[in-house]
């Protein structure tokens, strides 16, 4: 097994992820494409966790699922907030921050 | 270097207390001035009384010191060299380069010393009289006493520094009295105009001063000890042979420039006439005797250099030369012109200035030299007198056709001063003009320049034609205008407006009693201006016989007295003379005896081996009765035909025809002028006055006011016009204009990135990554 | 000769999981029922977990399918249901400069597969390694060097959980 | 050289004294304006006593080695102590700030401009003179940043709360303008300081071995300094901010500023850039002399175009500061004596020339030239004043000014070794035209103000313009000392020179002398 094989993976969730992020008008959609990227970080860290021989792979890991879930649970208020405001979690028309 | 040769002649030099302390002399004239300045107002006299006492005080120094010079020069024989008695004492010194202030005396500087100081204090008393009731009688004063100590400061100035604060002080002297009535513009303009026309050539002096000083510095310091600044240092580097041709060409022409300004030569000529807008007594003072000879004291002073630096008596042409002729020329055609006495004046003051350049520019120095000497006299007697008719007859109005004519009755005293000095200074035999004009002429013939000795002869002509033209104006025919006794207001006009228009609290002003009993028709003026007329006519025909070349070499005085010998000389005699005192001078083996009586020495013409010169050899024309002859009946002519034409023109005014010319000119020589009175007068009227002479006079006066004058005029509008032009363009749109579109190319730039803020999501996500991958792949393109 | 067949199932099994993660992420940007994106979610996350277990990573593998599947996509599924009633595809679920994702995409991706090529060719993993991580080496790793993220962790669940609340509050 | 370190307590002393004054005013109310003024006043006249000590204990012997020198720690982890000493070179500017002090102190007795409030302006004056005076006896980079600083501060509010109509432009864009000079200049202070091995910022430290910097760094370095000092200077194209602070500026600030700040920038070139980077002097040397050249004459159509007295004024300042460049541009100890003889003759005339034109300002309430005219038969006294003061600046011998000018022309004829003779004489001629066109336009501006009739508008009978008076008595004792150097230093400028002789000679031994 290549430890390529494993990084290439992440690689393609990471730009698959980037792309969803992008072109997701949905807000949620987007919340899911950000985990996309996320879960590629795991594999990364996994992969060279083995590499190296080194338990700090997994520590991450598991950090960046907990983050993941604390970021979704945020993440989802906000958008729950949004909607009841607007009735709508379009993306493009949340644009108050406008400089 | 120094051949200790044992047979020189030893000759120990006496000199007097005067002869040593002629600093004193400015000194004494600026403390007056102080204090004029501050107690003038309060005195008896109002600070005048000051002046001619400083004045008077200046006079016996300066007399008292000639006396010792003569003293010093008579008792060594003629080859000897007299050095010159030099005090100095470092004024101011910066990074090795030291300034001195002190005198440096010798012949020229004292003749022109006895003038300036005579000239002054006759010019003093008169103002007196002429000036009495005037608003500003003090400041009048002060800056009269000012100039002259600026003046006298330059003449005995023993560096180039001491000279220009000398020549500097006189401009602006000469600005403040030109100006002196200033609330009526055109004075003060005239006064603007003389200074910037001075000022414009001061810039070759202190160019020139420079050039010189940076040039000669290093071999003056080696050979004599002294700094590239002083006199005598130049005129010893310059006669060395060791300066390269072009820093003296380069050093000579800026100088010869400023002399240009300062004597109102051919191109800066035009401020001369137009400060005649200034009191009479200024006039003559300044404009005619004393500051406009300046010019021609520095050409004569550091006469080494410009013989060197303008290679006089090599070529037969060179640039003072050429200056001085065309001066005479055009300031005699323009004079004819004018109908202001003043004006006719300053153009023969300009023309004789013109002579005085052509001599030095031809070799002749001591000719002209004394021609300062004499033409001082008479053409100050002339201005005073002038300024007396315009006092005591034609009620302070210049102009000759209106207020003058037929005075020769009324004022008999100044009649006879005026016509002693018009004939002195046509050149009429027995008076001074004769002795020194003539021989200008002579020595410029003598010298190789005929073509200028044409000149000389050809403006001879012409000074008597505009003299007599003048005179008869002025003294002869019926009196017209003021002087026949009309008391017209605009009498008053513009020229001296004694009396100002505002509501002047101060003095009372004495001036309208005076007013009042000269409106019954003109008669002699007071004693305090016949005075001064009377001993300046005198000097006018006895100046003449100091140096009387005719009645043969014991007469030629001033040649033993002022004349500095070509000898070669050592060094040391030159050489600093720390506290001055009368210095030994071992003058080297003479040289053989030339064929001419005068041993030729090689001063000036090759370069002195084993000495230093210190002026050049110059050559002296024997003086022969046939060549004054031609002189003597050029001269006559000329009177006679201007006398001639003046009776035509003016006796018989009555025709309309005639009227329409206002003046007479020069017709062609020769009898059928004579023979054929009325056809002289049809031909007189119609060809030559309407084809020829008038376009030239007219065209020359037409050339003279609006090229010359227009191109001062026009350099300062265009100065002005550009300097707007300048100012608006560049300053404020372009360098300003970055300075202010700095700021807006901020506020520009950040307008211009604020659609990137478009508060969505996913742009900001699209940038972000976006960059991120730019950035990466940069980074791998740069490892791999 | 056990040792060489199994590493060729292990890759034999890690292709068929890659593949099928790749393809439900595709889906999951690119399906506008947005359910269908969550449950296509779903199958990569699973594909993840199985690929920890190739990479002796068991622990984390049970915890990414018990917390990330088991609790995140379940609050997604919420958060679907919550904020709007209709089921099946939305319209236009993507934005109007949608096009400019895919060459950011791309290039990402080709930047990134050059520099891991050039980094790690053909290393290989070790097939046997001598220290295979269990969990109590991972419990003294947290409660050992990284004790202090740990706690910054907890901190951060805390807030989330706090400010959900606070978001989420009807009154 | 070496340093004379007896009794260094006179320049502390003299530099901090205004701060005391400060402190007792900040107690005394604002209302009390006569008291405010009293205790200003006699903190100038004791800053003048120290000046004067200070003038007493210098040792004219030794003019060229530091005296007075001040060594103590300040900020030790940047290696920079605050060292002070003075030398030939900063006497007269240090002494003649405190005279400028005094004087403008006493004209404000009477003359506080239009929103009043003599506290703040009289603070902010003598805080000013501490800068001033700290500047001139600086010997350490970062403590000549420090006050260079401190001096803009308060005139940018002098300009901006008591100037003219536009002045809040005018004092943004004096701010402004020497910020961005400062700023390089401190990069350039930074990189000599490292460049030298980063051992300490001393001045005479950094001359010992900033010759030592490889040659175009040393240029770069001179660049960052050229840029910080000509725009106080100012020079050719850094010098748009001067005529708006001048014009916006009240008497008592435009006065300042042209007697003492505008020489901030040159002698900043003489202390610091030239000595210690010789290379890059010689380098640079045919540039500042040719911008030096440029603005002579493009200072003097500059004034030839203006239509308000005081930008006239302004514009002349900026020809006058062309000769002192041009006189340092040559690298020469002659050209570098013109140049600070220079410096004090051009403080002095302006100085006075700026005190008229206030005066006239507050009698007339116009500048405009056109409406002027007249003055000497209205205000005799003050146009003779104004009359003696256009002489003196257009340079006429005998006063001082002319001492400033002909030297510079003089010592640009031969330039050191290693620099463009034919530039510098081409140079020289430009300069020599310049003299000209100063003549020209003080000369036109003192005709069109000073000669004629005075106008119907202001003769008396015009609207109320009674109070045209005469000199007034404050105004006398401010002028009299000013008139009387002028013509002290025209007559015997030796008393300048021998003190700033020495000094030149020894900072310029780097160029041969």
């Amino acid at each position: 097994m290549l430890v390529n094989q494993f990084l290439m993976l992440g690689a393609v969730l990471f730009c698959i992820g980037v792309y969803g992020v992008i072109a997701r008008r949905n807000a949620v959609l987007v919340l899911m494409s950000i985990e996309l990227i996320l879960n590629s970080v795991n594999i990364n860290l996994l992969a060279f966790a083995l590499r190296n021989g080194s338990a700090d792979g997994h520590t991450f890991a598991l950090y960046v699922i907990a983050v993941a879930a604390a970021e979704v649970g945020v993440g989802l208020a906000m958008v729950l907030l949004v909607y009841r405001n607007r009735k709508s979690i379009a993306l493009d028309e949340l644009a108050e921050m406008k400089g | 270097m120094l051949s200790a040769s044992t047979e020189a002649a030893e000759a120990v030099f006496t000199s007097g207390w005067f002869l040593d302390h002629v600093w004193i002399v400015p000194i004494i004239p600026a403390v007056a001035f102080a204090l004029i300045i501050f107690f003038g107002k309060r005195l008896p006299m109002k600070g005048s009384e000051l002046g001619i006492v400083s004045m008077l005080a200046t006079l016996a120094m300066s007399a008292a010191a000639a006396y010792q010079w003569v003293n010093r020069v008579e008792a060594v024989e003629k080859e000897v060299f007299v050095p010159p008695v030099i005090k100095a004492w470092t004024w101011w010194s910066s990074d090795g380069f030291s300034f001195g202030i002190g005198q440096h005396i010798d012949g020229l500087a004292l003749i022109v010393l006895c003038v300036v100081a005579f000239i002054s204090t006759l010019v003093q008393i008169y103002s007196v009289e002429y000036l009495h009731g005037d608003r500003r009688y003090t400041h009048f004063f002060a800056s009269l006493t000012l100039f002259s100590a600026g003046m006298m400061n330059m003449v005995i100035a023993e560096n180039m520094l001491q000279l220009i604060l000398g020549w500097e002080i006189m401009g602006l002297c000469s600005f403040m009295l030109i100006g002196h009535w200033w609330e009526d513009g055109a004075n003060s303009r005239a006064a603007l105009k003389a200074f910037f026309t001075t000022r414009t050539g001061d810039i070759g002096l202190l160019v020139g001063t420079s050039v010189l000083f940076f040039a000669a510095n290093e071999w003056t310091q080696k050979t004599l000890g002294i700094s590239g600044f002083t006199i005598r240092g130049l005129s010893a580097w310059a006669l060395s042979g060791e300066p390269s041709s072009t820093a003296i060409t380069v050093g000579a022409v800026a100088l010869f420039i400023a002399c240009i300004g300062k004597s109102g030569q051919f191109p800066l000529h035009t401020w001369l006439p137009d400060a005649m807008a200034g009191p009479t007594p200024v006039s003559s003072l300044l404009h005619s005797s004393t500051m406009v000879v300046a010019g021609v004291f520095l050409v004569a002073r550091l006469y080494p250099v410009f013989f060197e630096g303008m290679n006089i008596l090599g070529t037969n042409v060179n640039f003072i030369v050429v200056i001085g002729g065309i001066t005479i020329i055009i300031a005699a055609a323009l004079a004819f012109v004018q109908n202001d006495i003043k004006k006719v004046l300053a153009y023969s003051t300009v023309s004789q200035l013109g002579y005085m350049m052509m001599g030095l520019g031809a070799g002749a120095w001591l000719p002209a030299v004394f021609h300062i000497f004499t033409h001082a006299f008479f053409k100050a007697c002339l201005f005073l007198g002038a300024g007396s008719i315009s006092h005591s007859a034609s009620h302070h109005s210049f102009d000759m056709k209106k207020d003058m004519g037929g005075l020769r009755k009324y004022m008999p005293i100044t009649f006879i001063t005026w016509i002693i000095s018009t004939l002195a200074l046509c050149g009429v035999f027995p008076f001074s003009g004769f002795f020194s004009k003539d021989e200008i002429i002579d020595n410029v013939g003598h010298n190789g320049y005929n073509v200028f000795m044409i000149v000389g002869l050809v403006g001879a002509f012409l000074t008597a034609a505009y003299m007599t033209r003048a005179t008869y104006l002025t003294f002869f025919g019926t009196p017209r205008g003021a002087s026949a006794g009309e008391h017209h207001d605009d009498a008053h006009g513009s020229h001296d407006t004694h009396d100002d228009h505002g509501h002047d609290a101060q003095a009372h002003d004495a001036h309208d009693v005076h007013d009042d009993h000269s409106s019954h028709g003109p008669r002699e003026s007071g004693k305090l201006i016949t005075v001064p007329l009377i001993i300046l006519a005198v000097l006018a025909i006895g100046s003449g016989f100091l140096n009387a070349t005719p009645f043969g070499e014991k007469w030629e005085k001033l040649k033993v007295w002022v004349e500095p010998r070509a000898e070669v000389v050592d060094p040391t005699s030159v050489a600093l003379v720390a506290h001055g005192g009368p210095g030994e001078a071992k003058s080297l083996p003479a040289a053989e005896e030339s064929e001419e009586g005068h041993h030729s020495s090689p001063c000036g013409s090759e370069t002195p081996t084993d000495g230093v010169c210190v002026a050049p050899q110059l050559n002296h024309a024997k003086f022969k009765w046939s060549k004054a002859a031609l002189s003597l009946i050029i001269v006559f002519a000329g009177i006679l035909i201007s006398w001639f034409l003046s009776m035509q023109l003016y006796e018989r005014k009555n025709k309309a025809l005639v009227g329409l010319t206002q003046r007479n000119k020069l017709l062609g020589a020769g009898y059928k002028l004579l023979a054929n009175k009325y056809y002289l007068d049809a031909l007189y009227e119609n060809v030559i006055v309407k084809a020829i002479a008038y376009p030239i006079s007219r065209g020359a006066y037409w050339v003279n006011q609006k090229v010359l004058d227009g191109a001062v005029n026009g350099a300062g509008i265009v100065a002005r016009v550009s300097a707007g032009w300048v100012y608006r363009n560049i300053d404020q749109r372009v360098v300003d204009g970055t300075v202010n579109s700095s700021g807006a190319a901020a506020q520009g730039a950040g307008s211009a990135l604020r659609p990137v803020q478009s508060g969505k999501v996913n742009q900001y996500g699209a940038l972000l990554f976006g960059a991120a991958a730019i950035g990466a792949l940069v980074l791998v393109i740069i490892n791999t | 000769m056990l040792a060489a067949d199994l590493l060729v199932a292990q890759n034999i099994g890690f292709g068929i999981i890659a593949v099928i993660m790749v393809v439900g992420a595709l889906r999951v940007v690119t399906t506008s029922n947005v359910v269908h994106a969550a449950l296509w979610l779903v199958t990569v996350l699973a594909g993840a977990a199985a690929q920890y277990v190739l990479l002796a990573a068991e622990f984390v593998a049970v915890t990414q399918v018990l917390v990330y599947i088991g609790a995140v996509m379940v609050l997604f599924l919420f958060g679907t249901m919550l904020t709007r009633a209709r089921i099946g595809s939305e319209k236009e679920v993507n934005n109007k400069n949608w096009f400019m994702g895919v060459p950011i995409a791309v290039l990402l991706l080709a930047t990134m597969l050059i520099a891991l090529n050039d980094g790690f060719g053909s290393e290989e993993l070790p097939a046997d390694p001598d220290t295979l991580v269990n969990t109590q080496m991972i419990s003294d790793q947290i409660f050992g060097p990284y004790l202090l993220p740990f706690w910054a962790l907890s901190f951060v669940l805390l807030a989330a959980v706090i400010g959900a609340i606070v978001l989420a509050r009807r009154d | 050289m070496e340093l004379l370190r007896d009794n260094n307590w006179v320049l502390t002393v003299g530099t901090f004294l205004p701060m005391v004054g400060v402190l007792i005013m900040l107690f005394i109310p604002k209302a009390d304006e006569v008291a405010q003024k009293a205790v200003a006043l006699t903190t100038a006249v004791a800053t003048l006593a120290v000046g004067v000590w200070t003038l007493v204990l210098f040792d004219y012997g030794q003019a060229e080695k530091l005296q007075f020198v001040a060594d103590v720690e300040w900020i030790s982890i940047i290696k920079s102590s605050y060292l002070i000493g003075l030398d030939g070179i900063s006497l007269p500017m240090y002494f003649l700030s405190m005279v400028v002090t005094v004087l403008v102190m006493i004209y404000s007795w009477d003359h506080i401009p239009s929103p009043g409030n003599p506290k703040a302006f009289l603070i902010l004056m003598l805080i000013l003179q501490t800068g001033m005076a700290g500047t001139f006896i600086a010997q350490d980079l970062v403590l000549f940043f420090v006050f260079f600083e401190v001096v803009l501060l308060p005139m940018y509010f002098m300009i901006g709360v008591w100037g003219g109509e536009q002045r809040q432009y005018a004092s943004l864009k004096f701010f402004l303008y020497t910020m961005f000079g400062s700023a390089l200049m401190l990069v350039a202070f930074l990189a000599l300081f490292f460049k030298t091995g980063a051992e300490s910022f001393a001045i005479p430290y950094l001359v010992e071995n900033g010759a030592s910097i490889a040659r175009n760094t040393q240029i770069w370095i001179f660049a960052g300094m050229f840029i910080g000092f000509a725009v106080k200077v100012p020079m050719f194209p850094f010098h748009t901010w001067l005529p708006d602070a001048h014009t916006q500026a009240p008497t008592q600030g435009s006065v300042i500023l042209a007697a003492i700040l505008l020489k901030l920038g040159t002698y900043g070139f003489i202390r610091i850039a030239i000595p210690v980077l010789p290379e890059a002097a010689k380098e640079w040397a045919p540039w500042i002399g040719l911008l030096a050249v440029i603005g002579i004459i493009y200072g003097a159509l500059g004034c030839l175009a203006q239509t308000d007295m005081k930008r006239l004024i302004a514009f002349s300042s900026v020809a006058h500061m062309g000769f002192v460049m041009l006189g340092i541009s040559t690298l020469t100890p002659f050209g570098f004596n013109a140049a600070l003889f220079g410096m004090v003759a051009h403080g002095l005339i302006t100085g006075m020339l700026f005190f008229v034109a206030g005066s006239v300002k507050e009698r007339y309430h116009t500048l405009e030239i056109k409406r002027l005219s007249g003055m000497l038969k209205q205000v005799p006294r003050l146009g003779w004043i104004m009359g003696f003061c256009a002489m003196a600046s257009l340079g006429l011998p005998g006063l001082a000014g002319f001492w400033g000018e002909f030297p510079a022309i003089l010592s640009a004829y031969s330039p050191a070794e290693g620099l463009p003779e034919e530039t510098f004489r081409t140079f020289m001629v430009i300069a020599a035209i310049g003299t000209v066109f100063a003549a020209g336009y003080l000369l036109w501006l003192y005709q069109r103000t000073a000669f004629g009739e005075p106008s119907a508008e202001f003769s008396g009978h015009g609207d109320g313009h009674d109070d045209i008076h005469d000199v007034t008595k404050f105004e006398w004792i401010a002028w009299t000392p000013l008139l009387i150097s002028i013509v002290v230093f025209g007559v015997y400028p030796q008393l300048m020179f021998d003190v700033l002789d020495p000094a030149v000679k020894a900072t310029l031994a780097a160029f041969g002398g």
